[in-house]
């Protein structure tokens, strides 16, 4: 169990955005995250990632609790995130943008650099390596931002709908891509809107409603759920 | 209604859009696909007078309008919703919502258009006190395309209308966009969930590396095979 | 390099001189005002025929706002110019750092402005200063205070109680250091000291603890904004002193006045000699004025034209007995030079201390603004009329 | 007492004139996020004009206000057009000193056309004072501080509730998507930087009987106008207003308290104690600038 | 690019030499004069570029440090006949003392709030300094006595004060160059485009910045001892100076900031400025400063990055034109355009 959540809460002055939410992740695990929009999943990560303060409640990780432990500490301890609003290092180049993220694990500059090369062809990104980040389109940032998380080496990786964006077809051909870096053992939460990615992808899916957890299971098992149905799916269920 | 003719667009030195030709009929939707990088928000960026096109021409309503700024662009009715939401953040929904019907056209109809958005996204009359900034993702999304309502268009541009939307939300706004359609205003959608878009458009176009890769009427792209093949994933 | 001297067309030789001022920045008003003085001796030296068998002088004119720039222009007007001698400079700031790039360079410093006292106790060769310092400055304050003032109160100088208000930058807090040491010896009182800084757009603080304090005589060492601010919310305030004497900078200007109107009569002022003054004393002042007028078309705007104009005329003075731009000969010359007071346009003697370089025979007079005109009330020589003592309450004046 | 009263008094009718000139530069920094260094050089060429009017036509300072808002506004927009809009999309940075230029270039302007001599102007009533007992009241003062509550009061309305007002907000924020709202940026921005600079024209013509003109000034009040912007809070009018009366009260009392010489150097501390504790200004009117910064 | 870069270094080394050699040209004191403030200016600026250019925190108080470097080896000299060279050490620690207390505080400020917070303090240093009578004689100011030799770093001659301000500019220079290339770069630069994003990949932004904040006041503080040695005259007015300040960004930022040798280019073309013009036009009062401002509306408009990046943006154009636009075009995949405006 790489990750444990025990009654988390975050009140932003009267409104509850996370209402006491507990669950684990185990190692290697994707774990999807779903919800309605507004339901408090972006705040569930930057509950974890320690970029707001908890308003109660434990966040265990590696069996060391990193409640309202500071951002750069929390990764430097292994939990990657990418930001659902994109956040570029929009003037300087892309390469130079992952190469940040490679420091956190690798001192020196020629390592860092090769490193970071890596992770963008990862990420098929390679081909914008000189471009300055905030000529990206939308897309492009995206993986931007998983690119950055991913060089700094995490041992968990939170990714707040980095396929947004994406038609179909390439959201085929990124897939496989998220499988490697399970296998690679990097254990993943992925918020996602796409059930299509949700169901292909993830080992156990969360829902998320109104801050609060209203289903945990399988896939299969949460997308039957009348209740998600309800408040999220919408009757006729839009995937295959 | 709105029709663009072989147009070019550089930025800097990259050409980002090669003779681009697209045409929408009064009270058409018409999808504009394509994979990312492809030029879609370029094209309607253009169309928008946000980026100057290079050659070619547009024209709404028989008239030339490229070379126009935006907000003449605006008063002619062409109102686009864009991508990444850009509302203002440190402003309540309503304001934003108010600024939607800045333009004279809009101002006359703005208390039957709030009462319609208000009506399509209830949760935006709960929070209307609430800074934008700090609405959801989603939430935003919903107040972006409301402003862009509340502009009353002729002709509505949205870049990525279902980005980051829940399904059931997803669902919604194509509802919302077939009865936006009923009431006669002209659409164009820059979508990646294609079938969705295609099913309640009567054309598409998609863009490829800044060219008209493949364009005809919504069913018979459906069944294309390349575009089941690249945008469908089958 | 050149001698600082050129032959022009073959025949008439032309001599050379630097003129460092601050003229833009905060100090322009002053430093330009100063430079006329030069300016016109100059002019008016060449229109008699020049120096030493008709060579005529030319000013090498630069503008020196702050020290940086006073050490950049000096090294500018030494090395590039040629030149062999500099005059200047109004302010002590750009004095001190001009004067030292001139001093390594072995070329003379010639001040006629700039009053902090140090600027010729430096043990510098190439320093020489027309005007009074500080320390002269605040010895006729007292002097004053001793010998007029006080029997005018009708009190025993020990008795009478001074309060100082100055600005805080060097030339405010030189004069009230030296006045507070100078009072202190003669025993007298010092009821207050109240710095404030130059730019403060606000001085009601100021005017309400010296109202506090309530002295019989209140010094003021201050530049023009301060001066006229000050004096306004005095007026405001109601703050009324028996005796107010302001000290060089800017209760000596016509825009002082300007500013104030009538609400400056009464006040007294310590500075360079003025242009209400006994003519017999200070031979040369009206022709002074008239080139004054013909050439800027209007009134001097101060007393630093007219020390600078003295000073210039001593210089030309020793350059005509030279006939080079020397500095050594003329610095010679200069410590020779003698002159007894009542023979120069501001009545100053000459008499260089052989050490220091500083004229020891120039000293600030003592006047008064009566009826909007600043007249020279002490010394005797001077003097064209008694200062009008005590000063009117607010709400006496009309 | 009467003394301490006095105090006050003074303190808050120079925070007054601070108010006056700071909100010109508020509507600026705050809306169309420039740092203006040439503010200060602004309220300098608004006292020149109002001068001008004293002299060539004897027309008194208040008379000559609204011309002199008139011109400073058609000022301001050229100012805008000619300097700022080429630079607008670069980075905080070239603005500030693009502006610090132009202030260097009006100071030196104002010394070739003028030099450096001080210019005032007579009225009866400048240094005329309403006497409460011991305390005394001065008028031209009064009258700048009365302006000074109706110009911040109007403003806030204005920002707040007009759609122009509005307007002017939003494109401050996003500029891109403002235009796609039908708002004709260029133009916001234009009004937006005449009205600052109209509204420092109205300072410097009441200010003009209290105090004089040279060209230097600005240098005088202009580090203090930012000092109270950000004190009130950026983009906020009533702020800007607080936060001038509190700089003339603190700036008063330190002078009587501690000393003339230390008074700028208490406020100045008073400012950095605000900016650590209170980044959303001292009374929290300028939300979400600290987070908009000036990127 | 590997290339490119020992290309750079050998230019780097020719021009270090070619430095060194200045005083054999036989220039006459004003133009070693010049040089000297060159020199100087672009080792202040340089120090400011630490703090402002790569961290992103644009100061306006630079001064404090330097003029803390000023009053403490004068005062030292002064009062106690300690050499300036020990006077230097004991100034860059004060520095760093002061620049930590300054810095840790501010740097939850952004923006605006940062550089007027700099502004603030800067005030209020000068002003404690002006009144401070028994400790710094006041604004009376102090004025070093002359006494030649290198214990005290006073010189007749201009060489050995070239040599000393060349010496710290390298120094600053190569301090900057090695951050350019090293992690310390990458994290400063990370913070100044988002501080939110810089931290959640593990960046400590307070340490960073402390370290950028410790670095530039030092490299200040050293300038400013040698500047008291070279003017020996200085008071409050003169080395807390906000337009000296100002003086020292602008320097950098038309040079090119958040680049290692923007400083140097920038003082190299705006210190000799000001003396042509000041010299050029001393006809009329205030025409020279006219002109200066109205050239620094232009250069800031017309170049915003700044030289350096300008111009190696025309290199990379100029290449990329070489390599072909059209077949990058073709397809965007590989490669759009290049950098721009990266600093
Ligand atoms: N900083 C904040 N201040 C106030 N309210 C906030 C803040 N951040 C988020 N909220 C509110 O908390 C709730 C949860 O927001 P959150 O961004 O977590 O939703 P989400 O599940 O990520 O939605 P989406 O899928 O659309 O991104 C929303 O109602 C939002 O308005
Ligand atoms: N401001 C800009 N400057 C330079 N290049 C740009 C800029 N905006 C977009 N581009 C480039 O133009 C091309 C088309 O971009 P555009 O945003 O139109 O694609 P898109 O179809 O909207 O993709 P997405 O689905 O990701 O939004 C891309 O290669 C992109 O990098
Ligand atoms: C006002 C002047 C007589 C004093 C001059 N500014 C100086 O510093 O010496
Ligand atoms: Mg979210
Ligand atoms: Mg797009």
């Amino acid at each position: 169990m790489i990750l444990q959540i025990k009654d988390l809460t975050k009140r932003f002055g009267g409104l509850t955005a996370v209402n006491n939410v507990s669950f684990t992740v185990e190692e290697k695990e994707i774990v999807g995250i779903i919800g309605p929009n507004g339901a408090g999943k972006t705040t569930l990560f930057n509950l974890i990632s320690g970029a707001l303060p908890v308003t109660s409640g434990t966040i265990v990780f590696n069996n060391e609790d990193i409640t309202n432990q500071k951002p750069n500490v929390i990764c430097q301890k292994g939990i990657g995130r990418t930001y659902q609003v994109v956040k570029p290092f929009g003037n300087i180049s892309v390469l130079e943008n992952v190469v940040v993220g490679a420091y956190n694990r690798i001192r020196k500059a020629k390592e860092a650099k090769e490193y970071a090369e890596h992770v963008l062809e990862k990420v098929d990104l390679i081909h914008r390596r000189d471009i300055v980040a905030k000529r990206l389109t939308i897309a492009d940032k995206k993986r931007l931002e998983v690119a950055k998380a991913l060089a700094t080496k995490p041992s968990l990786l939170l990714l707040d709908e980095v396929l947004a964006g994406l038609n179909p077809g390439e959201i085929n051909d990124i897939i496989p891509l998220i499988r490697n870096l399970a296998a690679e053992g990097i254990t993943l939460i992925v918020i996602e809107h796409i059930m299509q990615v949700i169901m292909q992808l993830s080992h156990k899916v969360i829902v998320i409603h109104h801050g609060e957890k209203i289903a945990e299971g399988s896939p299969q098992e949460v997308t039957s759920n009348p209740k998600v149905i309800e408040a999220y799916l919408g009757e006729e269920i839009a995937f295959a | 209604m709105l029709k663009l003719e072989d147009i070019n667009l550089f930025y800097g030195e990259v050409q980002a859009l090669w003779n681009i030709s697209l045409e929408v009929q009064e009270g058409e939707t018409v999808a504009l696909l394509g994979a990312n990088a492809a030029g879609k928000s370029t094209t309607i960026n253009a169309i928008s007078g946000l980026e100057k096109i290079t050659s070619g021409r547009i024209l709404y309503q028989g008239e030339e309008i490229h070379g126009k700024d935006p907000h003449e662009i605006v008063e002619l009715g062409i109102v686009q919703v864009p991508e990444g939401r850009k509302l203002f953040s440190f402003m309540t929904i309503e304001e934003n919502l108010e600024l939607g019907a800045y333009s004279h056209r809009a101002r006359k109809d703005f208390k039957k258009n709030l009462e319609m958005v208000y009506e399509l996204f209830p949760v935006l009359q709960e929070r209307r006190k609430q800074q934008a900034g700090s609405m959801s993702g989603g939430q935003q999304q919903m107040c972006a395309i409301a402003r862009g309502l509340m502009g009353s268009p002729k002709v509505l541009m949205i870049d990525e209308l279902s980005l980051g939307l829940a399904p059931i939300i997803v669902k919604k706004l194509f509802d919302v966009i077939k009865e936006i359609r009923q009431s006669g205003i002209t659409v164009l959608l820059v979508e990646q969930n294609v079938n969705h878009s295609l099913a309640i458009s009567d054309k598409g176009y998609v863009l490829e590396n800044g060219r008209v890769a493949l364009s005809g009427n919504a069913s018979d792209l459906l069944a294309d095979p390349y575009l089941k093949r690249a945008y469908l994933g089958m | 390099g050149s001698t600082g001297t050129r032959g022009e067309g073959g025949k008439k030789e032309t001599l050379q001189i630097g003129a460092l001022y601050p003229l833009s920045g905060a100090a322009a008003l002053l430093g330009d005002e100063s430079f006329r003085g030069a300016e016109l001796a100059v002019k008016l030296r060449n229109k008699n025929g020049g120096v030493a068998g008709g060579k005529h002088v030319e000013l090498v004119k630069t503008d020196a706002p702050d020290a940086n720039a006073a050490q950049a222009e000096a090294n500018r007007l030494i090395t590039q110019k040629g030149l062999h001698l500099i005059l200047g400079s109004y302010s002590s700031a750009i004095s001190f750092a001009a004067s030292e790039v001139a001093e390594r360079n072995g070329v003379l410093y010639w001040e006629m402005g700039a009053i902090s006292d140090p600027i010729t106790e430096r043990g510098y060769k190439y320093v020489i200063r027309t005007n009074p310092p500080a320390s002269e400055f605040a010895k006729v304050e007292i002097q004053y205070i001793k010998e007029v003032v006080a029997p005018k109160l009708g009190k025993s100088p020990t008795d009478v109680r001074i309060g100082i208000v100055h600005e805080d930058s060097l030339y405010g807090t030189t004069v009230a250091e030296f006045i507070t040491k100078m009072a202190k010896e003669e025993k007298m009182q010092i009821a207050t000291t109240q710095p404030y800084n130059m730019k403060s757009v606000d001085l009601s603080s100021v005017v309400l603890n010296v109202k506090q304090a309530k002295p019989d005589v209140l010094i003021a060492v201050s530049y023009l904004n301060d001066a006229i601010l000050f004096w306004r919310q005095a007026k405001e305030l109601g703050l009324d002193v028996p005796v107010f004497i302001g000290t060089g900078g800017g209760h000596t200007m016509s825009d002082f006045q300007k500013a104030l109107g009538k609400d400056v009569n009464g006040i007294i002022d310590v500075d360079f000699p003025q242009y209400e003054i006994n003519k017999s004393y200070t031979p040369g002042l009206e022709e002074f004025l008239k080139l004054y007028k013909e050439t800027y078309n209007e009134e001097p705007r101060s007393g630093h034209s007219l020390a600078n104009f003295m000073g210039t005329n001593v210089l030309l003075e020793v350059i005509d007995k030279v006939g080079t731009i020397d500095p050594d000969k003329i610095k010679q010359a200069a410590l020779e030079y003698k002159l007894e007071p009542g023979k120069s346009a501001t009545g100053w003697g000459v008499d260089f201390d052989q050490a220091k370089g500083q004229n020891k025979l120039g000293q600030p007079y003592v006047h008064q603004w009566i009826d909007g005109k600043l007249v020279t009330v002490w010394p005797k020589g001077a003097a064209v009329q008694e200062a009008q003592l005590p000063m009117p309450k607010w709400s006496e004046r009309k | 007492m009467a003394q301490l009263m006095q105090i006050i008094i003074s303190g808050i009718l120079v925070g007054g004139i601070y108010a006056l000139i700071s909100m010109g530069l508020n509507l600026i920094l705050g809306v169309v996020r420039i740092i203006n260094f040439a503010h200060g050089e602004f309220l300098m060429i608004s006292m020149y004009i109002s001068f001008l009017f004293f002299v060539t036509w004897g027309l008194d300072p208040y008379l000559s206000a609204p011309i002199v808002v008139l011109l400073l506004f058609i000022f301001g927009c050229f100012v805008q057009r000619i300097i700022i809009q080429p630079i607008l999309e670069t980075s905080a940075t070239v603005k500030i000193f693009a502006t610090l230029g132009l202030s260097i270039m009006l100071q030196n302007l104002a010394l070739m056309i003028w030099n450096a001599d001080y210019r005032t102007v007579h009225t009866a009533y400048q240094t005329s004072v309403i006497r409460l007992g011991e305390v005394a009241i001065s008028v031209p003062r009064l009258i700048a501080f009365a302006v000074a509550i109706l110009i911040a009061v109007a403003l806030f309305l204005f920002l707040q509730n007009t759609l122009m007002g509005k307007a002017i907000r939003a494109v401050a924020m996003e500029r891109r998507a403002a235009s796609l709202m039908g708002i004709h940026v260029k133009k916001i921005y234009l009004i937006a930087f005449g009205i600052g600079s109209a509204l420092v024209g109205l300072a410097g013509s009441l200010l003009m009987p209290i105090y004089y003109v040279f060209p230097t000034v600005g240098t005088l009040f202009v580090l203090t106008a930012f000092v109270v912007v950000v004190l009130g809070g950026m983009g906020s009018m009533l702020g800007a207003f607080l936060g001038g009366i509190l700089i003339g009260l603190v700036e008063a009392l330190a002078g009587v308290w501690i000393s003339p010489g230390l008074k700028e150097a208490v406020y100045f501390v008073i400012f950095i104690l605000v900016l650590l504790f209170r980044p959303s200004g001292l009374f929290s009117l300028g939300k979400g600038s600290e987070e908009v910064g000036l990127k | 690019m590997n290339r490119l870069l020992t290309k750079g270094n050998i230019l780097l080394i020719l021009g270090v030499l070619f430095l060194f050699m200045v005083p054999q040209f036989g220039l006459n004191k004003f133009y070693m004069h010049i040089v000297i403030l060159i020199l100087f200016y672009a080792a202040v600026s340089g120090s400011w570029n630490i703090l402002a250019g790569y961290a992103g925190q644009l100061s306006l108080g630079h001064a404090i440090f330097f003029g803390l470097g000023a009053y403490t080896s004068t005062l030292l000299l002064m009062k106690s006949g300690i050499s300036p060279w020990i006077g230097m050490l004991v100034a860059v620690g004060l520095c760093l003392l002061v620049g930590a207390l300054i810095g840790y505080p501010c740097f939850r400020l952004k923006g605006p709030f940062f550089t007027l917070a700099t502004l603030a303090f800067s005030e209020v240093i000068r002003l404690v300094a002006s009144f401070w009578k028994e400790l710094t004689n006041g604004a009376v100011g102090l004025n070093i006595p002359f006494q030649p030799g290198w214990s005290t770093m006073m010189f007749r001659s201009k060489e050995p004060y070239f040599y000393i301000a060349l010496v710290i500019l390298l120094l600053v220079i190569a301090i900057t160059y090695w951050i350019d290339r090293s992690k310390m770069g990458s994290y400063l630069v990370a913070i100044r485009e988002d501080e939110e994003a810089a931290e959640s990949l593990g960046i400590p932004i307070s340490r960073y910045k402390m370290y950028a904040v410790l670095i530039s006041s030092g490299l200040a503080g050293m300038t400013g001892v040698f500047y008291a040695q070279y003017i020996l005259f200085i008071d409050p007015e003169a080395v807390f100076n906000i337009n000296f300040s100002v003086q020292v960004a602008l320097i950098s930022i038309i040079g090119g900031m958040g680049t290692v040798l923007g400083p140097l280019i920038g003082a190299v073309l705006m210190i000799p400025l000001n003396e042509i013009l000041r010299s050029a036009f001393s006809g009329l009062n205030g025409l020279n400063f006219f002109i200066y401002g109205f050239v620094l509306i232009l250069v800031v408009s017309l170049i915003p990055n700044g030289i350096l990046p300008t111009v190696r943006n025309w290199l990379k154009k100029a290449t990329a034109k070489k390599k072909g636009t059209r077949q990058v075009v073709a397809n965007p995949r590989n490669g759009g355009e290049q950098v721009d405006s990266a600093n």
